[in-house]
């Protein structure tokens, strides 16, 4: 059997609409010293490597990942970027790990988005500059015309969707570290603001601050560290398309393909049956039921930590951020939203991620308490 | 495919457009939260002082403040109040904008040792009211500061350094 | 952890910006298409290989990574169907448009790809799967560029 | 070390100032003439990376993003790294670890970037690397902190200028043989000293130009190597570190990160006496002084000893350890992250014996390519062997 990677160590900082009290270094800092107390390392000693997640536009500054290393405890030591969602950043963590060159790898990746004050600005930037941005069409059109083709080409219906708000909302009323918990309607989701047809505003996740770090180690090691460590079973991450024109607008074929290749590497074959409950991408509330329907996942527990409709979206943070969830969950550390299964904890969980519009895209993780 | 392959816009097909294209002008604007150290810094800067850090467990004293100490990795709380005063570790004269328009009058960037913090530790600023020609390394220089009522805690609170 | 402070703070934010000004060229397979607009006709390229026609055309199959050569190019008819759409009701600054824009995936016909620009018909005339075909800028406010097309509208 | 990986084909763009073709249709030259170089097919390919330096200068948020189609990554797993300047050689430690992981059996390894999109003139992209808050507002641009470097670095071992600006003679000229080359020219010390100073000490002619271009390599595992190649060049070793982001706060004077990434990278190869026994070096150039301060802090010789290495004509393609042959990023051109796998390729050339009138006179066994980025702040090292 192919040796398997675990996670030692989570920390990150409670989600937050605004956060003028620290700094991006400082929101770094304290969710990295909560993720090395967990499992019990010092940075300057014990890891080998730091991967960091981020994006300049994002930031607001070019080559970010210049200002990465200190808060991290990484100065002169193994530290680099990879622009993409934190649970890709766990992919080149594990990565790094099996080689066999490196113990304990570091992941990073957090969000100031009360910083940005022109996010469709920002938006904006990410999109064809020859075919799609002279249009001059806020980049949401790419969700409402995937929303709507969802809808055309499945049986599922936009109270379905809006459903899906509802639920991860009031899940994240019982999550701490989530700020957008809210025990709404079906009614109040489609009655909210249209923002692009058939997407309505509230079924858009709402930004918000925070920072993540995970510590990964190989199986050796971290037999030695303070807590029984979740393994990743399995892990995929795929690229779709970034050209609109061959997008797959109605299903998102990056995620099958990523969970189909992580559930293999897993051994799963049957994951309706063997997953106990799923951490998976609901940036938009229709992404939630495409996700699920890709990863054969349908009478699974979806997002028990309320998703990031419930919890927000931290852009390259999301990922990483369902990750911390999803462990917290396997250890029996999720307080008032644990799940229980006969009573018992859960034993295996699915996390996915994607980036957002106007990507095609997908990450996947199987976990595993065993 | 034949390697060593592009195509080139001469210099004059670019001027005159002689191609398809699409412009765009970003709409990318921030407002980064300061936090505690670096708000505090500013804070000082207003009130005509530079501040910096201690570390308890390595005792370096560092400046531009940070809450942590990226060397031993505890945090930081020790705000000590520096002098105005330094030497030129390094320094540079610039005759051009960064968009390579000459400068009518040269720029003297410089990183300047602090007084007070631990040897090595400067910051970024400009050296002026001196002909470029006499600046040195090791040099020692005084802040210059904006008038009081000026100042809004910003590192250009302090106009330049000049030799004292 | 980070201690908290009894403390006005004066400053909390620091103001700046990103200041990109950007000039994007067409590229080769962009350049000829654009061309092929401003003079009111679309054209596409095959990859044989993968069987896919692809609208706007690439300099390479991005799934094969053939390269498409001049043979490979082919003028496609003005009339394609439409795939999806949207009323988007916010502007690119994020603030609420009375009016909505409109937005849709168009399969040309002769193309597999969905070609994604503007509707021009009412809100309400709209649905997926009906017929539709571009309405070109007058030429002389052609210049080589997406937005020589206005948009795409029913055919009657 | 555990499994071996190879280099078994590589392919790369020309330079040029100002392209017309996309970033995504210049990734695909270098894409696809990196296949072909090695008979591979896109089919062939488990996993792809790509390197691109900042997103400003393509004017593209999420700009890994944006050119994964032109580097063939359409349903394969795809990272895009990021360490700024050094993003170039770091790729290929990515594509090491992607496939000494086990996980992946090939890889193709895209770098690409297209600075001219930038207006109105790529320089501007560089104002925004420095803090947001207790930098910018004095308004550095890019060139201040080579200045404030290479002066630092002049000053601690009372290095001369003539001696710097022999760099750039060699490099320019050595370009004049790549067929890449963007700014190859036959130039005298001379030259160096009498041009425009732009930010003293830094002249017109100590400084890479601006460019476009792309560049790709194809690795693959122990096993797969010979099906694609007879001479597969082995990734012996890769290194890199990052130093703080206080950078007022270090002495410029020597770049400790590359020693550090170095170190690694030496480790991993088994390397104990570098100087005997690497044959031949790409260190990252960008401006002349810049080759020798990477010199040094790759152990190739002592601190402030590296121009006596170049007076005495031993870093020449014919000396005991030739230096950028290649012409490095003062001949050849510097679109950032292509100009660091550029270096990786010559090596990969050099070792093969392909690199035709650039080829170096001794017989090339262990090479090394290394790139530096950020803040004056991250090194990266790559060392190839046949």
């Amino acid at each position: 059997m192919r040796k398997r990677v675990c996670i030692v160590g989570v920390g990150m900082t409670p989600l937050r609409p605004l956060s003028p009290d620290v700094s991006y270094k400082e929101m770094m800092f304290e969710a990295a010293c909560k993720a090395y107390d967990d499992c019990g390392i010092n940075p300057r000693k014990d890891v080998d490597t730091f991967v960091c997640c981020s994006e300049d536009y994002i930031e607001g500054t070019s080559i970010f990942d210049e200002y990465v290393p200190d808060q991290l405890g990484g100065a002169l030591k193994q530290v680099h970027t990879i622009s993409s969602d934190g649970l890709f950043g766990v992919c080149a963590g594990i990565l790094q790990i099996l080689t066999g060159e490196f113990k304990i790898a570091v992941v990073e990746a957090h969000a100031k988005s009360s910083n940005i004050l022109t996010p469709d600005g920002v938006h904006m930037c990410a999109l064809d500059p020859i075919y799609i941005r002279p249009l001059n069409v806020n980049s949401i059109f790419i969700a409402g015309l995937e929303y709507n083709s969802f809808l055309y080409h499945h049986l599922f219906t936009k109270e379905d969707c809006a459903q899906v708000v509802v639920k991860n909302k009031r899940n994240a009323l019982k999550n701490p570290y989530a700020c957008y918990g809210a025990n709404l309607t079906i009614e109040d989701v489609l009655n909210s603001f249209p923002i692009s047809y058939p997407l309505n505003e509230l079924e858009v996740s709402p930004y918000a601050d925070g920072a993540c770090v995970v510590v990964l180690a190989s199986e050796e090691v971290a037999k030695d560290l303070k807590k029984k460590p979740i393994y990743i079973d399995g892990f995929s991450f795929i690229q779709g398309s970034p050209n609109l024109e061959v997008r797959s607008w109605d299903y998102p074929r990056a995620t099958e393909e990523a969970g189909k290749r992580a559930y293999e590497m897993a051994g799963i074959t049957n994951p309706d049956k063997e997953i106990d409950f799923c951490e998976i991408d609901d940036t938009y509330s229709y992404k939630e039921i495409q996700h699920a329907i890709a990863l054969n996942l349908n009478e699974t527990i979806i997002n028990p930590s309320g998703g990031s409709l419930g919890m927000g979206y931290i852009y390259e943070g999301t990922g990483l951020m369902r990750l911390i969830m999803a462990v917290l969950q396997l250890r029996g550390e999720a307080g008032g939203f644990q799940v229980k299964i006969n009573n018992d904890l859960p034993r295996k969980a699915v996390v996915q991620s994607w980036r957002g519009i106007p990507t095609e895209n997908s990450c996947v993780l199987v976990l595993s308490r065993e | 495919m034949k390697n060593f392959f592009a195509t080139p816009l001469k210099d004059e097909d670019f001027k005159k457009r002689n191609f398809c294209y699409e412009a765009w002008i970003g709409n990318c604007f921030y407002a980064w939260d300061c936090g505690k150290a670096i708000g505090r810094y500013l804070e000082g800067l207003k009130e005509g002082k530079i501040l910096g850090v201690k570390c308890s467990k390595c005792e370096r004293i560092m400046v531009p403040p940070r809450i942590f100490c990226e060397w031993c990795f505890v945090l930081v709380e020790d705000f000590v109040e520096l002098k105005d005063t330094g030497r030129i570790n390094t320094f540079s004269i610039s005759y051009i904008t960064w968009d390579m328009k000459r400068l009518e009058k040269p720029q003297i960037p410089a990183v300047i040792e602090i007084d007070g913090a631990s040897p090595g530790y400067g910051i970024l600023h400009l050296v002026s009211e001196v002909d470029p020609k006499e600046v040195k390394v090791g040099m020692r220089v005084k802040a210059v500061w904006k008038d009081e009522k000026e100042r809004e805690g910003k590192i250009t609170d302090i106009k330049y350094f000049k030799p004292y | 952890m980070i201690p908290k402070e009894n403390r006005k703070k004066e400053i909390i934010h620091f103001f700046g910006q990103l200041p990109v000004e950007s000039l994007y060229t067409a590229g080769i397979a962009g350049e000829r298409f654009l061309l092929g607009l401003k003079e009111g006709r679309f054209l596409a390229n095959y990859c044989e290989d993968c069987d896919f026609v692809f609208l706007p055309p690439k300099l390479y199959c991005e799934f094969c990574f053939r390269e498409l050569k001049e043979e490979d190019w082919q003028e496609i008819e003005n009339k394609g169907i439409l795939l999806s759409y949207t009323f988007t009701h916010v502007d690119t600054n994020g603030n609420r448009l009375e009016n909505p824009i409109i937005v849709g995936v168009i399969r040309m016909d002769g193309s597999d790809t969905g070609f994604v620009h503007k509707l021009l018909d009412k809100v309400e005339d709209i649905e997926i799967g009906m017929e539709v075909e571009a309405v070109f800028a007058p030429k002389e406010r052609r210049r080589g560029s997406i937005n020589d097309i206005v948009g795409f509208r029913r055919i009657r | 070390m555990g499994r071996r990986v190879a280099i078994v084909g590589a392919g790369m763009t020309k330079f040029v100032r100002r392209a017309k073709e996309t970033g995504k249709e210049l990734a695909y030259y270098a894409a696809k003439a990196a296949l072909d170089s090695c008979g591979a097919k896109l089919k062939d390919i488990d996993g792809v990376v790509i390197g691109s330096a900042p997103d400003t200068f393509d004017g593209v948020h999420m700009k890994g993003e944006y050119l994964s189609c032109g580097a063939g990554a359409f349903g394969k797993p795809y990272l895009r790294c990021y360490v700024g300047g050094g993003t170039g050689v770091f790729s290929v430690a990515v594509g090491w670890y992607y496939i000494a992981s086990g996980i992946f059996d090939t890889c193709l390894v895209v770098c690409e970037e297209k600075m001219s999109s930038y207006q109105p003139h790529p320089q501007g992209a560089f104002l925004t690397i420095f803090d947001h808050t207790t930098e910018r507002p004095l308004g550095p641009n890019l060139l201040w902190i080579f200045a404030l470097e290479m002066h630092r670095y002049m000053q601690t071992y009372g290095i001369k200028k003539e001696e710097i600006a022999l760099v750039a003679v060699k490099n320019k000229k050595n370009a004049l043989d790549h067929p890449a080359a963007q700014i190859a020219q036959e130039i005298t010390v001379q030259d160096v000293l009498n041009s425009e100073v732009l930010c003293y000490p830094v002249q017109r002619l100590d400084v890479s130009p601006v460019s476009d271009g792309a560049c790709a390599i194809v690795m693959t595992n122990e096993y797969l190597a010979r099906r694609f190649t007879d001479k597969p060049v082995w990734v012996s070793g890769v290194g890199w570190c990052l130093d703080t982001a206080y950078w007022t706060n270090r002495d410029l004077c020597y770049p400790r990160y590359v020693e550090e990434a170095a170190r690694m990278a030496y480790k991993m190869a088994g390397i104990r006496n570098p100087r005997r026994e690497i044959d031949v070096v790409e260190p990252y150039d960008p401006f002349d002084y810049k080759e020798l301060h990477h010199l040094e802090g790759l152990l190739l010789c002592d601190r402030g000893e590296a121009p006596q290495l170049l007076v005495d004509g031993k870093t020449q393609r014919d000396g005991e350890l030739p230096v950028c042959p290649s012409g490095g990023l003062l001949g050849v051109g510097n679109p950032i992250a292509a100009a660091g796998l550029m270096k990786v390729i010559e090596i990969f050339w050099q070792l093969r014996g392909e690199a035709g009138k650039r080829q170096i006179a001794k017989k090339a066994k262990r090479g090394l390519a290394q790139a530096w980025g950020d803040l004056m702040q991250v090194g990266t090292v790559v060392i190839l062997e046949i």
